[in-house]
């Protein structure tokens, strides 16, 4: 088989995610798929880096990994402090931005 | 001399003016202010007579060019006056007639406290008048015109507390409106027609052009002479005219506002004479003027409505006459100024009853007052036998020659004309003897009778400060009242006489207006036989009718023509139905149009776009998920674009 | 050129302007005082400049031209032709009295029942319209011209939506309502306009290259630039269709009379008598001389539009309950009268159409600043609750009527002049349409003769018993605009001959050149 | 697409626990999707995550499928389970959408862009397929080391910085400062009574003496479950038992059994329904 499948896996993957942060309004799900589509990514970093045969790829998958991790410690405290005020995890209950 | 034809016209201007925005300060001597400068123009005019007469008959035209008015391209209106000796009868009428009414005025309005204003509109239409029969050109005539409009309206609604005499002013201006607006086309079609629309110009180049546009402005002409001079079918306002008061009923029947018309027709001769289709036009609306203001007049009860009837009729012989070109325009005018006095001293006099019946116009609440006013009854017997044609007096000479000119047409046009205006003699005959009998003979219908009749609501306040509701007490008027009547009545006895012995006035107007003498049929004796017949018919009708026995005090059904005159023939009944109620409801339509339809337009279109605005806010529900579709469709819509343009 | 005349002219309203907003709110006097001189001073300047003038000179005078948007080629380009001069004048003559005559209109009420009414603000506004229209009719740029076109609205949104009436039939809930509605409605029309001639503006750069009207009439005329016949058609619908807006001509009328009923009489004048004005100037400076063949082109379908406007003006004005709705219907009427005497394309027609310009504006000023006086006497606009005035104030009542003939152009007073020559001009070459259009001085008679025998005659109603007569400050505002309605009327010799040039330049620039009398009986 | 890609194959091996694997993941991801609860979710990702280790070291990412697996398999997901047990473990989210037209609009975006990803992918010219060989020549480690200190160096330090405001972001944000001291017993209690809260203790949960677990509410005298009884975060969560119906339902069955005995017929229905359930 061909390694460009695993291109087509990470596609799939990603969409996924995408299609996931559409439907849920669980922020923990939300974030779980957010973290979905950046592994995607990654996936597709690394095969890439296998066909062009340097380790960029694997850099920038690595810092995505980093910027991943920050982004998830974050973006958890903001749900932690969110449930604390208002009780509950959905995202369309912080629905302020209505006119 | 020319340089005092500006002055005669200045003087009652002036009085207007100072007279207007004198303020209150005038009220004392305000109506001899008036009084004097009418009286100063009939001098100045009266100069300017002397110097016209030293002249030779072809030399008698001054002009003086004051500034030059409108100048623009090729459109040249200069303020120039031209006094010939048509111009010149007609100042001489207006200024001498207009200062004795002026006089009489003093007496009749005493006990008005709006009296300066009075004189001020009258002189205001004294000088209106002048500058129209002094114009050198149709546009400044246009201008005195409207001004002889304005006054009237000034005049007529002078009582502006009674909404009846506010509202037949605005009618009079309305109809006189539309006279001016067939003036005003006949003035643009003289400029495309001519280039010019003064007279010389216009008039001395009638041949160069088609006979159609000749006929276009000569219908135009008659419109506008229509419009002022109470033609049918512009002659609906007179009789409501009579909401004035009476010494203004006198100055616009018999010096000033009526005559206007027949002075344009006469003054555009030349135009006339070229174009036959419009003559003819003038002499059947002459006709039927004639006929309609005599029915008229048989049937109103009000003794000025009566005298209005009957102007109507007798300017529809002045018309009649100038429509038949050569052979009338000079009996038009000598009949306008025979016409001047006698109507002048018979609405004098019904001016001179009413002060003494505390107003009342109703003639069956009058009867035998000879006694009473003796002035008044020689003066208003004079007028009358004047008006219809007795024998010696100034009618009989005019108005047999109109007669006479009328069957001179030839061919059965001269016939039917003819016949109409024999007609109209008898009927004339008639009606006047009516009123004179009502009037003057017969039982006191006046007495234990309140007064203030229904139909007379014609409360003048000169009356109110009196305060007499009772019975009247009928007087004789005042001689500053009595003295002008008198003048008149001499006027109107020997005017005629003076006029045709010799044909002076013919040979006097003749350089202006032209003269042909037309083949009559019948011998001027037959003519003036049968005029004799119908008026001895017309008087002894009368005499049958209202002499040998009493009249009603309360008026009689009437036949189904009388009760049609009575209301004008219906015509105002048309007016209001076809005009005015179709207008308002064209109007309130109109309204309603622009605010549905023209605005509605306007105004949808904004509600359209609030509307798409409300739904696209729908959008901005706020919850990030639905923002996040659309960002991650439009990232689709991204990769969808790049690939397309790989694809490419 | 040593002295900026036309800059003056406009800058010193825009200073004093400014200068009238920057008094002290206590010293509200002061600031009427101020904004009184600023206009007298630019009536002398306005003086100035119709002195300096020679009728005979060269088209454009007194001209000013400095480079302004290089990259654009914007310019800023003044210069003056006769219509424009007599314009200007016109504009000067009246701010005075337009400000005397609002006197009191900003004024703020003791009682609460309104919100404070900032004096500065209300002068300060009219002053800035008068320096932006003034400019305008300076402006030989067309860039330049569109600014203060637009600009113009502004302080004339805040004039109408700020300021009304103190007196209205249905409170003051209802009349702040009304007056925003106006007002938008005013600001929206307008916009929309100056958006397509916005975007006429830049299509004119693409084709010329340049905004100098100077410059492109002359090529147009010496057929160096050549536009297609369907661009040239574009460019003047979008113009025109701005100009038609602001004039106002049938059916883009709407807006005068929401905005005259609801704004106070002064502002109701500065609309029709000073602001329209520059729609129907622009239509004679621009339209014809950018675009002179698309002009005739459009001729007959605008020749028909006027007409309609003059007879439905007309009608509805018959129709009307409220004052100064009936005043803007005939003024609708007779900015038809106007655009019809432009579009007639003969001497007599735009010279009229010019005069008329000037005596409308100083008819309609004093008809319209009477029945200011009235309404601010009585308290209500409508018609119906008037009635025999004239026995308990004649002054007014002489006034007004004066005003009203003046309105019906009765002959010697000014409008009937005008009136006559755009008649002639538009019958020499059109008969069937100048006929119609006489209808309208019968109708123009109906509307102000009812006004006046409903208002004024009858018998005296109680509520207008107490009615005091014109004042001495009224009687300032409105004594002078009468004589100035009877002199142009009997001697308008003074304008025509500063016009007549300037039209017949004009009328070369669209190649036409009056019809020639069947006769030739004048000489 | 074998045919331009000639130049490079992998091994039956790789191929075979690509096609494995892969659908692991791939259902992995879904159930993240769909799986009703977030802990379910959490697992499943976490599974995924493994997977895809694997498939970085079978990339030649070695370091890469370590980490993966130690920090986000370990750590991450750890946080991601703490914060969920946080929150509560079985706050099931319906999966009924709220918002008009979300779900299908999403399902459309999602399915046009993972077809358009993949076209995108599949007409992409994938030429040469160099495998990492020489680039982990001497140590996939060493290599990345070397590029992270020299060429990405400014990146890695920003990076560096980044995660230190973001451990001291989570810290503002979920740590809070107690400014005011604690109230005392006395104050609370003076609090309560100034407020009117519910002043006695609250009632106990449990029902007879059946059941008497803290999820299951106390019946009142009409047999309806009072709120008050059990605590608050299990009612946030919705975890209360109802059994207000279980004992009245047993006492039927009872009576019934003993009216079998002395040969009665049942003359009620089978089951007692609550009024309110009899009325739906």
């Amino acid at each position: 088989m061909n390694p460009v499948n695993y291109l087509y896996l990470a596609a799939l993957l990603f969409t996924i995610g995408a299609t996931g942060v559409l439907i849920r309004r669980n922020a923990i799900v939300v974030f779980m798929c957010i973290e979905l589509m950046l592994n995607a990514c990654n996936l597709a970093f690394v095969a890439f880096s296998r066909m062009h045969g340097n380790l960029d790829g694997q850099i920038i998958a690595f810092f995505t990994m980093v910027v991943a991790a920050a982004e998830v410690v974050v973006g958890l405290a903001i749900i932690v402090s969110l449930f604390r005020t208002r009780h509950s995890a959905s995202v369309d209950d912080a629905s302020l931005m209505k006119l | 001399m020319e340089n005092l034809i500006a002055p005669l016209i200045a003087a009652p201007l002036l009085g207007a003016a100072v007279l207007l925005l004198g303020g209150r300060r005038l009220d004392r001597v305000g109506h001899w202010v008036g009084t004097l400068l009418s009286a100063t123009s009939f001098v100045f005019g009266l100069i300017l007579f002397a110097d016209l007469l030293g002249k030779d008959a072809e030399h008698r035209t001054l002009t003086q060019h004051l500034w030059t008015w409108i100048s623009v391209g090729s459109f040249q209106a200069d303020v120039t006056f031209r006094l010939d000796q048509l111009s010149m009868t007609f100042v001489l009428l207006i200024t001498g007639v207009g200062s004795l009414i002026h006089l009489y005025s003093v007496g009749y309005m005493e006990h008005d406290e709006r009296r300066r204003r009075f004189f001020g509109y009258l002189n205001l239409f004294l000088a209106a008048m002048l500058l129209l029969v002094l114009a050198d050109n149709y546009l400044l005539l246009y201008v005195g015109w409207e001004g002889v409009g304005l006054a009237s309206y000034l005049l007529i609604g002078f009582w502006q507390h009674k909404p009846s005499a506010a509202t037949a002013a605005k009618k009079a201006f309305l109809v006189n409106r539309v006279g001016d607006m067939g003036l005003s086309i006949a003035i643009m079609l003289m400029f495309t027609t001519f280039g010019s629309f003064a007279f010389g110009p216009v008039l001395s180049h009638t041949g160069d052009t088609s006979e159609g546009k000749l006929t276009a402005i000569g219908l135009m002409l008659l419109l506008a002479a229509c419009g002022k001079s109470a033609q049918v079918p512009l002659q609906s306002w007179l009789g409501d005219a009579m909401e004035g008061p009476t010494p203004v009923s006198a100055l616009i029947h018999a010096a000033t506002m009526v005559t206007a018309g027949v002075y344009l027709i006469v003054r555009s001769g030349a135009v006339f004479n070229a174009a036959p289709d419009a003559q003819l036009a003038v002499t059947v609306v002459g006709a039927v003027t004639l006929l309609f203001g005599a029915i008229v007049g048989c049937a109103k009860d009000d003794i000025k409505k009566a005298l209005a009837g009957s102007t109507m009729s007798q300017i529809g012989y002045m018309v009649l006459a100038a429509g038949l070109g050569p052979i009338g325009y000079v009996f038009a005018i000598m009949h306008l100024v025979t016409h001047g006095f006698f109507k002048a001293g018979l609405f004098l006099g019904a001016g001179s009853v009413m002060h003494g019946m505390n107003d009342e116009v109703d003639m069956r609440r009058y009867g035998g007052l000879r006694k009473y006013m003796p002035v008044t009854f020689i003066t208003f017997g004079l007028g009358y036998l004047a008006i219809i044609g007795f024998p010696g007096l100034s009618g009989f000479f005019s108005k047999d020659k109109i007669i006479e000119a009328a069957f001179a047409k030839g061919g059965t046009e001269g016939w039917i004309l003819g016949g109409a205006a024999l007609l109209g003699a008898a009927i004339t005959a008639f009606y006047m003897t009516r009123v004179m009998l009502m009037t003057f003979f017969g039982e006191e219908r006046w007495r234990n009778q309140p007064t203030r009749s229904p139909q007379a609501p014609s409360a003048e306040p000169a009356a109110e400060h009196r305060g007499e509701h009772a019975e009247p007490h009928p007087h004789e008027s005042p001689k500053v009242m009595t003295i002008p009547m008198i003048v008149l009545a001499v006027g109107s006895v020997f005017g005629g006489a003076f006029f045709s012995i010799g044909d002076r006035f013919l040979h006097w107007l003749e350089p202006v207006t032209g003269h042909s003498e037309g083949d009559s049929p019948l011998s001027a004796a037959a003519v003036t036989g049968a005029t004799m017949v119908c008026l001895v018919i017309g008087v002894a009708i009368a005499w049958a009718q209202y002499g040998r026995k009493p009249v009603p005090v309360v008026a009689p059904r009437g036949s189904l023509l009388t009760r049609a005159a009575r209301r004008d023939l219906l015509q105002d009944d048309f007016n209001h139905v076809v005009l005015v109620r179709g207008g308002e409801h064209l109007t309130r339509s109109l309204v309603y149009v622009d605010h549905t339809l023209v605005d509605g337009v306007v105004n949808g279109t904004a509600a359209g776009f609030g509307g798409l605005s409300g739904r696209l806010r729908r959008l901005q529900n706020g919850f990030a998920r639905s923002y996040a579709v659309s960002m991650f469709g439009g990232a689709a819509l991204l990769v969808a674009a790049t690939l397309l343009m790989r694809a490419v | 050129m040593s002295f900026p005349l036309l800059t003056a002219t406009a800058a010193l309203p825009a200073i004093g302007a400014v200068a009238t907003a920057a008094v002290p709110a206590a010293r509200r006097s002061a600031a009427k005082w101020l904004a009184l001189l600023v206009s007298l001073a630019t009536l002398a300047l306005a003086i100035t400049v119709l002195v300096r003038f020679d009728p005979d000179g060269t088209r454009y005078q007194l001209t000013e031209s400095h480079a302004w948007i290089k990259d654009f080629g914007v310019r800023y380009e003044l210069g003056v032709d006769g219509i424009a001069v007599a314009l200007i004048a016109l504009t000067a003559v009246l701010i005075p009295f337009i400000i005397l005559a609002g006197w009191h209109d900003a004024d703020p009420l003791e009682t609460g029942s309104r919100r404070w009414r900032p004096t500065q603000g209300f002068f300060a506004l009219i002053l800035a319209v008068e320096a932006m229209v003034v400019i305008s009719f300076e402006a030989t740029d067309v860039f330049l011209f569109y600014i203060f076109f637009e600009a113009m609205l502004i302080p004339m949104y805040f004039l109408i939506g700020g300021f009304g009436d103190r007196a209205h039939e249905h409170g003051e809930e209802a009349a702040a309502t009304q007056r925003s509605y106006a007002a938008v409605k005013f600001l929206l029309y307008n916009l929309v306009g100056g958006l397509i001639m916005l975007a006429a503006v830049i299509g004119l750069y693409v084709v010329a290259g340049n905004f100098s009207l100077q410059e492109i009439a002359q090529a147009r005329t010496n057929g160096s630039l050549h536009m297609a016949t369907s661009t040239e058609r574009w460019l003047f619908l979008g113009f025109f269709f701005a100009f038609a807006v602001k004039a106002p001509l049938w059916p883009l009328h709407t807006w005068l009379p929401n905005a005259m009923q609801e704004s106070t009489a002064p502002v109701a004048v500065l609309i029709t008598a000073v602001v329209d004005k520059v729609g129907t100037f622009a239509m004679l400076r621009f339209c014809l001389q950018l675009f002179p063949e698309a002009s005739k082109w459009a001729t007959p379908v605008i020749l028909v539009l006027a007409l309609i406007s003059i007879v439905y003006g007309a009608l509805l004005a018959v129709g009307q309950r409220d004052i100064k709705r009936l005043v803007a219907y005939a003024s609708i009427s007779h900015f038809g009268f106007i655009i019809m005497g432009i579009f007639a394309m003969t001497s007599q027609g735009q010279s009229g159409a010019t005069l008329y310009m000037v005596n409308h504006g100083i008819s309609t000023a004093a008809l319209m600043l009477v029945a200011g006086f009235l309404i601010s006497r009585r308290g209500s606009r409508l018609i119906g609750d008037y009635g025999g005035v004239q026995k308990v104030a004649p002054v007014l009542a002489g006034t007004f009527l004066i005003g009203g003939l003046a309105t019906l152009s009765l002959p010697g007073l000014a409008p009937f002049v005008s009136e006559f020559l755009v008649l002639v001009g538009t019958f020499t070459r059109y008969p069937a349409i100048g006929v119609i259009a006489t209808f309208g001085i019968v109708l123009a008679a109906l509307y102000v003769l009812v006004l006046y025998q409903r208002t004024m005659t009858g018998p005296v109603k109680p509520e207008v018993s107490a009615m005091p007569d014109l004042r001495a400050r009224e009687l300032v505002v409105v004594a002078p605009l009468i004589v100035l309605l009877i002199f142009l009327g009997v001697y308008p010799k003074p304008v025509t001959d500063i016009v007549n040039p300037a039209v017949k330049q004009t009328m070369s620039d669209v190649h036409k050149s009056d019809p020639k009398p069947e006769v030739e009986a004048a000489k | 697409m074998m045919t331009h890609l000639a130049a490079y194959t992998t091994s039956t091996g790789e191929a075979f626990q690509f096609w494995v694997l892969g659908t692991v993941a791939v259902i992995g991801a879904l159930c993240t999707v769909f799986m009703k609860k977030a802990v379910h979710s959490a697992l499943c990702l976490a599974g995924t995550m493994i997977v895809l280790a694997v498939f970085y070291l079978a990339n030649g990412a070695y370091f890469l499928g370590i980490v993966q697996i130690v920090v986000y398999t370990g750590a991450i997901m750890m946080l991601f389970l703490f914060v969920v047990m946080l929150v509560g473990v079985t706050a099931a989210d319906s999966l009924k959408e709220t918002i008009k037209g979300q779900r299908w609009l999403a399902l459309l975006c999602g399915l046009g862009f993972g077809a358009l990803l993949l076209a995108g992918i599949g007409n992409a010219s994938l030429k040469e397929f160099n495998g990492t060989g020489q680039a982990n020549a001497n140590g996939n480690v060493e290599g990345l080391a070397a590029l992270i200190f020299t060429k990405y160096v400014f990146a890695f330090e920003i990076t560096g910085a980044l995660l230190i405001t973001a451990a001291v972001g989570a810290m503002v944000l979920t740590h809070r400062e107690r400014t005011e001291r604690a109230k005392t017993q006395r104050e609370l209690s003076e609090q309560r009574i100034r407020e009117g809260a519910h002043i006695p203790p609250l009632p106990a949960p449990g029902v007879y003496a059946r059941h008497n677990a803290v999820d299951i509410a106390g019946l009142l005298p009409d047999g309806t479950p009072s709120e008050l009884t059990v605590s608050k975060t299990l009612r946030e969560r919705g975890q209360i038992r109802d059994v207000s119906t279980e004992a009245l339902n047993d006492l039927r069955a009872l009576e019934q059994r003993a009216e079998e005995r002395l040969e009665r017929t049942a003359i009620e229905p089978e089951t007692f329904k609550r009024p309110e359930e009899a009325s739906k």
